[in-house]
């Protein structure tokens, strides 16, 4: 795509300014439906309907909130932290839409195939907790300091799992690049990570069951990164009124559920290249078996975000069944259950790919 | 030498999303740690028993509603009822049942704004709506019968304002046969769930001599073990008819006496005052709700102490009447302002989220806490 | 160790269960109706605005005395034996001028005390809740027919026909005692 | 389960002149009056003793007797001289299920009552809503202060018979 574009135009600023503009889309639109649709499945969930004057089903009524977050008044609290309490959101969007850089969409919209794609996502994502410390110390307000170290403590500690699990698929796999994974899970379903890769033999079944249990565990832990019920305890909105971020009004606010939309797509969409295939078909490409073959890469992107979005749905899914923790037991949860958890997995997984 | 911290004065204030009110909780917490809790009301202070003693008596029901406003036909029944016991009037049996039902039907809905207030005050939002949509079809029975929703005026001094509607009896058996599985579907959703056994279990511990020490009552003093019901104990009106238990706190999950024990103990309630709608229903015997009401209410001097089984509790009416037509003087005893005393007692060394859990748990109005 | 276990099977099981909830009442219909285009229809004992049918209003104050919270304000004026003022619905004569008759919606709290005292049934609560208005001042709502002047006139012959009455009472007390005379002049 | 004249019995032979008497011919209820200096003592008893076992007080309630001589001074304001200001406190016990109710009546201008907080916790928000409305001070009550009216209301006591409300509340009209 940046190579593509870098000979069109040849200078490679603007060119990189152009590939960086493609996900930058994506995660807006994607934010706007994502809005959406969390409201809708929440509403018919509850037995109620959701947004429904805007348009068809309410499918305007991001937008209209869009345009109303945009007109308000930008009130900073009088003994704030002026400079600190500005880069914040920025901050924490950038942390977030940053990890979109080595996302490949597609065997064509790729980003920089980097060869070190996974490693950079870690990397990226723990500059959202300096983002939330700084919006929470900022704004001089005890409810947003106790969400802001919430959030601290809980973003660091749930690294670890998530870096565990990546380990081992990593261990598996042999590369560190996203791209080269989601090719090695091509052709069938079958041949996924979940379902134990492309290999053959005994112990692709050995490692089926093993690859759920890691699914699982990355599933939870980056629920938690992601500040998802039933992790959401830096903006519990029954004890901190809104968390880190209550003294944020307009757009700086519409900033923090930006990055936290992107953060969920992004989030499930790393779970599905390294378990559920990437941007790889399920059952072929119609592209390849009629022959067109510019309609391959359209498919795959079709795929890729199909997958995301059902996630996305279990996320939103999760949210709307489940109580909230309370912040000793979700320390509990990741240092005694989930670390222990993913360190068996990792070994166990090694034990299988030697044989 | 250890490091100098001091602690941090959080006001959980009037103004907050989880205080069922205008509650102000001033928290001394330490990181995240609660040292005491102080709690200050007085925010929603309507002087209900200076009002009293202003109005005649049939007026001063519609202030009765007013006090805890989420079990408006308990708080009429009170009163009615201390009334009555110093005027000494015989009140027809038809009434009698008409009461009973009523008051039983408002102690569900009650119960359900408790449980769905707790349950989303710990973070489960969904429990919150199905909940309140069960409790619109006992609004719903009630508006058909006497036209208000949430305030009726509908317990009279020896009689009712209206009587039921012609298939108040039809719709009411509705109600029930589509609420039994909804409790079901609740344990399902909230009250087996693990994530809220571990939001509840061993948190707000209350021993039991300390609940009777400080006067608790209703599903708190139950939940920590004592099976003690007004309605069993001193029964008002016909309740010695009916047969149902009282369930009590048994520990299920964690310690006896803590946030899930007195959150069970509501959802068990709940049936058992279906079975006491289910065995009042049927024999609703004839006759005019309105013969028995007095035209001029005149009791003679002297005083009266009537308690009545709110869903938060006993509810006491302590009137002195000097003989002519207002109340000389109209003391209530909400169970709601016995209950939160135990608040201070509660919250030691619990967390922050806690405090909310154990409020939720408490189940208080601040309707009759500031009277 | 086995609590360990039973633990995270716990966690998982619970969680799923209540997943399969919610996901159930993904496709049951909803039951919230769009309020401004469709409106709930309110049973006919629905307690909401008062209404006072001023034809069959005897001014008998019934209703203003019964109000806990006293926001309705009555003044009549007494009729000269002259005049005929109508006869209410079921045919009682009526004596009174109902000058002034104000309710306060904004003070009453719609216990419905005011209806059943009322011997002529011509106040009671109809099913209309959509009555919110920009300023307080207009909460204040006068049923009275009368216009003003009208009230003002009436008040002056009834002033007029008092002191005829007393004129006339005078003239036909000197027969008897004579002394009372000078008092009454 | 005692009747209420086998609980004064029992009261009279306990604590002597200090129990002043019961007043049996006012309808729905006995009520023993006690002195107010020893109603600490009265309710250690009341708890303790195994068969008596008042352990829960239901409800602790202020009351203006306005039994004093009503004066009229100059701007038609009429105050309360005299008199009493009496406190009820029903008592049940949860296992015997037996009920009693005690009065204490103090002179108006000097209201002072013992409290009862080491005996029944709950009392401690009673008292201090007796304090509000009433004006009656409770001796050694760990924190007596107003609970319902805001802190610093210097304007009396509301529940008072002769209570006036102030025309300003920290310059907010008070009557609207």
């Amino acid at each position: 795509m940046y190579q593509f574009l870098y000979d069109l135009i040849g200078n490679e600023i603007i060119a990189g300014l152009l590939v960086a503009i493609v996900p930058l889309t994506i995660i807006l639109v994607f934010a706007l439906f994502g809005i959406w649709l969390e409201r809708k499945v929440s509403a018919h969930m509850q037995d109620r309907l959701g947004p429904m004057r805007t348009g068809w089903h309410g499918w305007l009524q991001t937008v209209a909130d869009l345009m109303k977050m945009l007109q308000k008044e930008d009130i900073i609290a009088t003994d704030a932290d002026k400079t600190l309490y500005n880069i914040a959101p920025v901050l924490v969007f950038t942390g977030s839409f940053a990890a979109y850089a080595v996302i490949p969409f597609s065997s064509k919209l790729l980003g920089s195939e980097v060869e070190i794609g996974i490693f950079y996502v870690l990397a990226i994502s723990s500059l959202v907790v300096a983002g939330i410390l700084m919006a929470g110390w900022s704004a001089n307000n005890k409810y947003s300091l106790l969400g802001a170290m919430r959030a601290a403590a809980q973003i660091i500690s749930y690294e670890i799992p998530t870096a565990l699990i990546v380990l081992s698929m990593v261990m598996l796999t042999g590369t560190l690049s996203l791209d080269k994974i989601s090719q090695m899970q091509t052709s069938s379903f079958w041949n996924w990570n979940i379902f134990g890769g492309a290999i053959f033999g005994l112990s692709k079944f050995l490692l089926i069951p093993f690859m759920f249990v890691g699914a699982l565990i990355l599933f939870i832990s980056t629920l938690a990164e992601v500040n998802r019920i039933p992790f959401d305890i830096p903006e519990a909105e029954s004890e901190l009124v809104a968390g880190y971020f209550t003294e944020y009004c307009g757009m700086k606010w519409g900033m923090f559920m930006l990055a936290e939309y992107g953060n969920m797509f992004a989030v499930s969409a790393i779970i599905v290249i390294l378990f559920f295939g990437g941007y790889q078909s399920p059952i072929g490409y119609f592209g390849n078996s009629v022959g067109v073959q510019w309609l391959v890469p359209f498919e795959q992107g079709f795929w890729f975000i199909a997958k995301g979005l059902t996630l996305v749905f279990v996320q939103m899914w999760l949210r709307w069944t489940l109580p909230r923790l309370r912040v000793d037991q979700l320390m509990t949860v990741c240092w005694k259950y989930l670390i222990p958890y993913a360190f068996l997995n990792l070994i166990i997984i090694g034990i299988i790919s030697l044989l | 030498m250890p490091l100098k911290t001091e602690t941090m004065v959080l006001n959980m204030g009037p103004q907050h999303p989880s205080t069922h009110g205008v509650l102000r909780l001033e928290l001394e917490i330490e990181g995240e740690l609660i040292l005491s809790v102080k709690p200050h009301i007085g925010y929603l202070h309507r002087c209900f028993e200076k009002h009293a003693e202003a109005m005649t008596y049939p007026q001063v029901i519609p202030y009765t509603d007013r006090l805890d406003y989420l079990a408006a036909m308990g708080n009429n029944f009170g009163y009615v009822i201390a009334v009555e016991k110093l005027l000494g009037i015989q009140i027809p049996e038809r009434v009698e049942y008409i009461r009973v039902i009523m008051a039983e039907l408002q102690r569900i809905a009650s119960h359900l704004v408790a449980i769905a207030t707790n349950g989303a005050d710990i973070g489960a939002l969904t429990p919150f709506l199905y909940l309140f949509r069960d409790r619109e079809y006992i609004l719903s029975l009630f508006e058909m019968t006497c036209g208000a929703r949430m305030l009726y005026n509908y317990m009279w001094i020896g009689g009712l304002s209206h009587d039921i509607h012609p298939d108040f009896v039809r719709k009411t058996k509705e109600f029930i046969n589509h609420f039994r599985p909804t409790i079901v579907e609740l344990n399902n959703l909230l009250t087996f769930n693990k994530i809220f056994i571990e939001r509840t279990a061993n948190v707000g511990i209350l021993p039991l001599d300390t609940a009777i020490n400080f006067g608790a009552s209703g599903p708190v003093l139950r939940g920590s073990g004592l099976s003690f019901d007004v309605r069993r104990e001193d029964p008002y009106s016909i309740y010695n008819r009916f047969d149902f238990e009282i369930p009590t706190g048994k520990g299920l999950v964690g310690a006896v006496g803590d946030c899930w024990d007195r959150y069970y103990v509501r959802v068990l309630e709940m049936e058992q005052s279906l079975c006491i709608i289910e065995q009042a229903i049927d024999n609703i015997p004839e006759g005019d709700v309105k013969s028995a009401i007095p035209k001029r209410i005149k009791p003679p001097k002297g005083t009266v102490y009537a308690r009545v089984e709110n869903p938060r509790g006993e509810l006491g009416y302590f009137i002195i009447s000097d003989g002519n037509i207002n109340p000389f003087r109209v003391k209530v005893r909400a169970p709601s302002f016995v209950n939160l005393e135990v608040m201070g007692e509660l919250c030691k060394g619990h967390l922050v989220a806690d405090v909310i859990a154990i409020l939720g748990s408490l189940d208080i109005v601040l309707g009759e806490i500031d009277r | 160790m086995k609590q360990y276990f039973k633990n995270t099977f716990d966690g998982i099981f619970t969680v799923l269960i209540g997943m399969k909830v919610t996901f159930k009442h993904l496709f049951t219909p909803a039951v919230t109706i769009q309020y401004p285009d469709v409106k709930v229809k309110l049973p006919e004992r629905v307690r909401n605005r008062l209404y006072v049918n001023m034809d069959d209003c005897i001014g008998c104050d019934q209703c203003s005395r019964a109000c806990p919270v006293s926001c309705i304000e009555i003044e009549t004026v007494k009729s000269i034996p002259g005049e005929d003022l109508g006869i209410t619905s079921n045919g009682k004569k009526k004596a009174l001028w109902v000058t002034k008759f104000d309710i306060d919606i904004a003070k009453c709290c719609y216990c419905q005390l005011c209806v059943f005292p009322c011997p002529t049934e011509c106040i009671y609560m109809t099913d209309v809740y959509e009555f919110a208005e920009y300023e307080r001042s207009n909460f204040l709502y006068k049923f009275a027919t009368l216009t003003d002047e009208e009230a003002v006139q009436k008040k002056i012959n009834y002033e007029k026909f008092q002191t005829e009455k007393a004129a006339a009472a005078a003239k036909s007390k000197p027969e008897t005692p004579a002394q009372t005379e000078n008092k009454s002049e | 389960m005692k009747n209420p004249e086998e609980i004064f019995e029992l009261l009279k032979s306990e604590f002597g002149n200090t129990i002043l008497g019961l007043e049996k011919e006012t309808p729905t209820e006995p009520i023993i009056t006690v002195d107010p200096m020893q109603i600490n003592k009265v309710g250690l008893f009341l708890r303790n003793n195994n068969t008596l076992k008042f352990d829960s007080l239901m409800v602790l309630s202020g009351v203006d007797d306005a039994n004093g001589t009503k004066i009229k001074d100059e701007d038609g304001t009429e105050m309360i001289s005299g008199g009493t200001l009496s406190v009820y406190y029903h008592l049940h016990s949860t296992n015997l299920k037996h009920k009693i109710t005690l009065k204490v009546s103090t002179p108006r201008e000097t209201p002072q009552v013992e409290s009862v907080y080491n005996v029944w916790r709950t009392s401690d928000w009673h008292e201090r809503e007796a304090f509000d409305m009433f004006g009656i001070i409770f001796l050694n009550h760990p924190d007596l202060r107003r609970i319902l009216m805001p802190y610093d209301w210097e304007a009396g006591y509301p529940l008072r018979k002769d209570y006036k409300n102030p025309e300003f509340y920290k310059g907010m009209k008070v009557p609207y």
